[in-house]
């Protein structure tokens, strides 16, 4: 009968109609500036540089300026200079670091590829959304100083994630200081028998060497 | 007039208090001024916030909220500042600042004094409608005699300015609109009109005040004596409903501004207060047309039921007003739009025969009125079969080809 | 805009090109008044992004239209021959932006069809699950904007944009971000999703159809889309083959034409989906096969998380940097929710792809746009238009 | 479906006059095509259309692809007998040649009727500069009419009886041909804020020496 469908219809929105008074699945406005959504952890924006420690996140920067993110970043938007002296890194090592490094947001597309390439997990992806800019050139272009971030930050907006990094990094941070410790006492080994030829048989054959770093 | 309980009569009393303050001459002026001073600012009112409820209720309908930020102004008259935004009642008000600051671009090519004339005279038509419209027991602007005549011949010139508006604005998609909203106004005024003649024809007169208390009585106190619990009086609501709904461009034939395909229709080249005022010209013809059919219909300022007589009957007039306009925007926010061409076969072919069948219907229920006892449920019965069974059969001839289908899968 | 004369050509094109359609289309002008040249684009509220149709109408007839292309041409191809393999996938996002996982699944299937690439299973079961919520997204979002082409005031939209969101909180939760997410590697995917999203999702997935009758019960039988869809924009099956046309629009003409039947990629076969074909061709066939198309998918999506295997999303050989596929070329396609999906990708050894075209069902889909037109009025040419279902990012790469 | 060497061979059995050549794909996906010569190309996609065993009645993709001029040096090694009688030597000589370029035009071929994968078949230009004229295959399938205008917009092809050879993607004034590799794109220079790499070059090219360059490396 001509006309029934349009009545179930004008039913349906009926339904909805009430059903946003009481029902939360039906009523879906979040009213933005008072009420804000909770991100979830995986969402990602703009980059940022990790940095051990929070009091000085310019000078300890993780990123040893090695620009394989910048040859990565499909929209080359990464803008690196290798410093010329090296500086000490997290575990002691002498390292460059980047004097220029900056990202240009109005290029980049916040699509990750340069935290999946980068093999000293220095930098990873940001959650802050909020950054309108007034002018349109240099608030873009954002420099060192306000990438840069600490790793505490980084446990904040990335708890799982972070923890992960930090328990790998510590791993393969244990297991250098193995290496160097065996490799020390092979050397300190090796130079022992060399230095007194005294006839007694060397000493017990040195420590024997520990396995092989897991790969 | 003390017979009637005091609020009933306060309105009046205050005029007439109000107007023999005034030297003689003046007074008959006054008398009139203020009866049109209060349309407009009651109407006026009532336009503004069925925008705001128009929007919320959509939103409702969709699962959201609706405008709720529109502030309210600092120096605001209330004891003290409200944090509180009100709902977004006062959303209407901000619409009208935007209204009245944006700017009013005429392109060069227009026909100037078309371009600018056909706001005046939609808006001055579509409000002359409310004249004849019975408020209340006593509040009626206008005792014409022939107020229904009235009403359609005012309301028939809102045709004329949208025609002007896409004439004069010299531009492909507003003239295509103007001809689709001609074509529509035009084969939608005739249901219009044969719906009302049935109550002409039961009631013998022409005048709304007297219609209305044609429908006054209630049997056994609870059921009232409306047109629209008629069999002929229910067809008739229908037709005049749809067709209500094609005379102000509304939801399954808001062609005219058909966004989907010529942008804003006749308003294309419309823009700041001339712009606010075809809309407001819009929501006037809407009420006004709703008033209508409140009158006719459903009983204008009658009450329900005898016990609910105490309340004023002003505000059972309002009461229906906002339900027929709040059904309105209902069907706005299911319905699809109609092409111009099933829109207009859908009224030849199917609105109008149905009002000429149901005036013979409403001719045998006049006719039948004496028939005693057990005759009235035969004359209920054949009133309805008059009225159904073309309807049924109408409705498949109209609907012939189309239907739901079912599908088969891949083997 | 010469309009093509026709005496030069041969027989086979009037044959299959010019002779379809509801009239004839004999553009006798002489005694048919002026004609209307009415151009609908690329600023128009209902061509879904910057797309131009100019129609010639005879009164509210369309007597000819010639549709126009390139507002958003960004040459993604020169650009994929500059980049490397994996910087090409963050832009395949932007070829059909409503549905990033399949173009991203369509790309990685074609470079591990070139590279010889092995995928394990768990990242198989991802990519259906994947491609199937995609599908569902997109096939929702283009039941709401039909509507809105008919005239209803955002209502089914904004209903089925509820729904929409749900999956792209999925996408957001799992990838990072809703429409852009550049999820699927050569290889394998790049996140192993959580049993609390694996539940989410199952939850979503086993009261969408409640979504889909509701739906259904508020449009499917309304007598008004009846009228203005059924029997408009015919479309013949012959000719649809003929034109290339692929996906929901060609299964509606009644062609039993599904890649993931016909090629059995990925672990389709594994899973038991029936394939809706319509048999009018018109536009409430196409509006039915997209409703039909995402019941099977939940199916589908149903199979998928109750038999999702354990293991590796990502095969240990896959190399992230330096890879370079052997010289050679390969050809992948997938059924993406618009149609045949397609990479052709040539290597010579370099990492960068020699050349690397984009297969966009789209564009192809619009073949006949101008047949299923004729003789019909503007407004319907809008409806028609919206059920082909286009993305311009994938019409214009 | 058969194999591409047994379509190959109806083929040159059905047109005798028609040069048909197996193109070896080397990569995995060992996904063989036959170059077909442009003046039997129409008879032939007509032939692989109609004929009851292949019945390719959809063209999914049509690709154009450029190969430029390439100069070749196969190193030729030849083992010259040592007049002293020892073991022989191995003298490599290089010898350079410029194989011609060509502009190429890959069709993938499916069957919607019989459900069988593609076959894909390859037309060649004689160049890359004038004689740039294929056969246009749209009479036969109405799929590769867009594609076919796509590819004489970014390769310069022209194809010979197309129904409405127009440009698709770029702008009908446009002159140039983008997607050829030796396409080198307009010098409109814009001034680049945060100009680096490649864009820095042609920042220095286009400003006056160093005094005015914006400071791009804070």
């Amino acid at each position: 009968m001509l006309g029934t469908g349009i009545l179930k219809g004008l039913l349906v929105t009926a339904k909805n109609f009430t059903g946003s008074y009481h029902d939360p699945k039906r009523m879906v406005t979040v009213e933005y500036p008072e009420q804000k959504t909770v991100l979830p952890e995986n969402y990602r924006n703009f980059p940022f540089l990790v940095s051990e420690s929070a009091d000085d996140p310019m000078g300890t920067l993780r990123c040893v300026a090695c620009q394989i993110c910048e040859k990565e970043c499909p929209p080359q938007c990464i803008i690196i200079e290798k410093s010329k002296d090296k500086k000490p890194d997290a575990a002691g090592k002498q390292q460059f670091y980047p004097a220029i490094f900056s990202i240009d947001t109005s290029v980049c597309m916040s699509c990750q590829i340069c935290v999946e390439v980068c093999p000293f997990d220095s930098i990873k992806m940001d959650k802050v959304f909020e950054i309108a800019a007034t002018d349109r050139f240099q608030d873009l272009l954002l420099t060192r100083d306000r990438l840069a971030k600490s790793n505490s930050y980084y446990h904040q907006i990335h708890p799982e994630e972070a923890a992960e990094v930090d328990g790998r990094l510590a791993a393969e941070r244990k297991i250098a200081e193995e290496k160097a410790k065996a490799a020390a006492a092979a050397k300190a080994a090796a130079a022992k028998p060399a230095a007194s030829v005294n006839p007694a048989s060397a000493p017990a054959a040195p420590a024997p060497k520990t396995p092989p770093p897991a790969a | 007039m003390s017979a009637v309980p005091f609020l009933e009569r306060a309105p009046i009393e205050l005029r007439d208090w109000f107007v023999q303050l005034l030297p003689g001459p003046l007074q008959w002026l006054t008398h009139h001024l203020i009866t049109v001073v209060a349309i407009l600012a009651v109407f006026g009112l009532f336009f503004a916030f069925t925008t705001v409820a128009e929007r919320k209720l959509l939103g409702r309908l969709q699962n959201r909220l609706g405008p709720n930020r529109a502030g309210v102004p600092k120096f605001s008259i209330l004891p003290w500042h409200l944090r509180h935004k009100l709902w977004g009642l006062t959303q209407p008000f901000a619409d009208a600042v935007k209204a009245l600051t944006k700017e009013d671009i005429v392109p060069t090519a227009a026909d100037k004094v078309l371009h600018f004339l056909a706001p005046v005279i939609i808006v001055g038509f579509s409000l002359m409608g409310f004249a004849v419209l019975p408020f209340g027991r006593l509040l009626i602007p206008v005792e014409l005699d022939a107020a229904l005549l009235y009403f359609f011949a005012a309301g028939a010139a809102t045709e004329l300015a949208i025609f002007m508006a896409g004439w004069s604005s010299h531009n492909k998609y507003s003239l295509l609109a103007a001809m689709r909203a001609l074509a529509q106004l035009i084969s939608y005024e005739l249901p219009l009109i044969l719906s009302v003649v049935p109550i002409i024809l039961v009631t013998g007169t022409l005048s709304t005040s007297a219609i209305v208390h044609a429908q006054g009585f209630w049997t056994f106190g609870l059921l009232p004596h409306w047109f629209v619990f008629t069999p002929w009086g229910a067809a008739g609501f229908v037709i005049f409903l749809v067709a209500a709904l094609a005379e102000s461009n509304r939801s399954p034939f808001d062609l005219p501004e058909a966004e989907s395909e010529l942008i804003a229709g006749h308003l294309t080249e419309y823009s700041g207060f001339k712009y606010a005022l075809f809309f407001m010209a819009e929501y006037f013809g809407l009420t006004a047309l709703s008033g209508l059919g409140v009158t006719l219909f459903l009983g204008g300022w009658q009450a329900p039921c005898a016990f609910l007589e105490f309340i004023p009957s002003y505000l059972w007039f309002m009461g229906k007003l906002v339900g027929m306009i709040m059904f309105f925007i209902w069907v706005r926010g299911t319905l699809l739009r109609l092409r111009i061409d099933q829109l207009t076969r859908l009224s030849w072919k199917f609105l109008v025969p149905l009002a000429l069948l149901n005036l013979g219907n409403a001719a045998f229920w006049v006719l039948s009125a004496h028939w005693a006892g057990p005759l009235q449920l035969v004359r209920w019965a054949v009133s309805l079969a008059v009225i159904v069974i073309p309807f049924v059969v109408m409705g498949r001839s109209i609907t012939t080809g189309y239907g739901p289908r079912s599908y088969r899968y891949a083997p | 805009m010469s309009c093509s004369d026709q005496t030069g050509l041969d027989a086979e094109l009037l044959a299959f090109g010019r002779q379809s359609g509801p009239t004839v289309r004999a553009v006798h002008d002489q005694f048919h008044g002026d004609l209307l040249e009415v151009s609908m684009g690329p600023q128009h509220p209902s061509t879904h992004g910057v797309f131009r149709m100019v129609a010639t109408l005879d009164g509210e007839q369309i007597v000819k239209l010639k549709p126009v292309f390139g507002y958003l041409h960004r040459n993604h191809e020169k650009i994929a021959e500059n980049t490397t393999y994996l910087g090409s996938m963050p832009y395949t996002d932007r070829l059909d932006y409503l549905c990033s996982m399949t173009t991203n699944w369509a790309y990685a299937l074609a470079v591990e069809k070139l590279s010889g690439q092995a995928v394990p299973d768990r990242a198989q079961y991802l990519r259906i699950i994947m491609g199937e919520l995609t599908r569902l997204v997109n096939h929702s979002c283009l039941v709401g904007f039909l509507f809105n082409d008919l005239g209803t005031s955002f209502t089914p939209l904004l209903y089925a944009f509820r729904e929409r969101e749900k999956i792209l909180d999925l996408f957001e939760s799992l990838s990072g971000s809703r429409m852009m997410c550049n999820y699927q590697r050569f290889g394998g995917c790049r996140v192993d999703p959580s049993p609390a999203w694996l539940a989410a999702a199952r939850a979503l997935v086993d009261n969408f159809p409640r979504f889909l009758d509701e739906y259904e019960r508020m449009l499917t039988g309304n007598e008004i889309m009846l009228a203005r869809t059924q029997g408009v924009g015919r479309l013949d099956p012959a000719h649809a083959v003929n034109a290339g046309l692929t996906g929901p629009v060609l299964r509606a003409s009644g062609v039993d034409y599904d890649i993931r039947k016909v090629d059995g990629y990925g672990f389709y076969p594994r899973f038991d989906f029936r394939v809706p074909l319509g048999a009018h061709g018109d536009t409430y066939d196409r509006y039915m096969m997209r409703i039909l198309e995402m019941r099977e998918s939940v199916k589908i999506l149903q199979q998928a998380f109750k038999d999702l295997p354990a293991g590796p999303i990502m095969d240990p050989k896959a190399k992230i940097r330096g890879f370079r596929p052997k010289p050679g070329e390969a050809y992948g396609r997938i059924e993406g929710p618009k149609g045949e999906l397609g990479f052709y990708l040539i290597s010579d050894g370099s990492p960068n792809p020699y050349r690397y075209r984009v297969r966009p069902p789209s564009l192809i889909n619009l073949t006949l746009l101008e047949e299923m037109c004729l003789g019909h009025t503007i407004a319907d040419s809008v409806v028609i238009l919206g059920s082909i279902d286009i993305v311009l990012g994938e019409v214009d790469r | 479906m058969e194999t591409i060497e047994q379509i190959r061979d109806r083929l040159v059995a059905r047109f005798p006059a028609a040069r048909v050549e197996l193109v070896t794909n080397p990569g995995p996906a060992a996904e063989h095509s036959l170059l077909l010569d442009a003046a039997h190309a129409h008879d032939l996609a007509v032939f692989l259309r109609d004929d009851p065993a292949l019945r390719l009645d959809y063209c999914s993709n049509v690709t154009g692809v450029d190969w430029p001029d390439k100069e070749i040096t196969d190193v030729t090694k030849t083992t010259v007998p040592d007049p002293a009688g020892g073991q022989p030597k191995i003298v490599e000589q290089k010898t350079t040649r410029l194989q011609p370029g060509c502009l190429e035009v890959v069709y993938h071929l499916y069957s919607m009727a019989l459900k069988h994968g593609p076959v894909i078949i390859r037309l060649r230009t004689a160049n890359r500069s004038d004689q740039v004229t294929l056969p246009s295959l749209t009479p036969v399938w109405r799929a590769c009419d867009f594609q076919e205008r796509e590819v004489y917009d970014l390769y310069g092809i022209v194809f010979s009886r197309h129904p409405d050879l127009r440009r698709i993607l770029m702008w009908d004034e446009f002159k140039d041909h983008p997607m050829r590799k030796d396409y080198v794109e307009p010098d409109d220079y814009e001034w680049e804020p945060t100009a680096h790499g490649a864009v820095a070059e042609k920042h220095k090219a286009h400003l006056p020496p160093p005094a005015a360059t914006p400071e791009a490396k804070p």
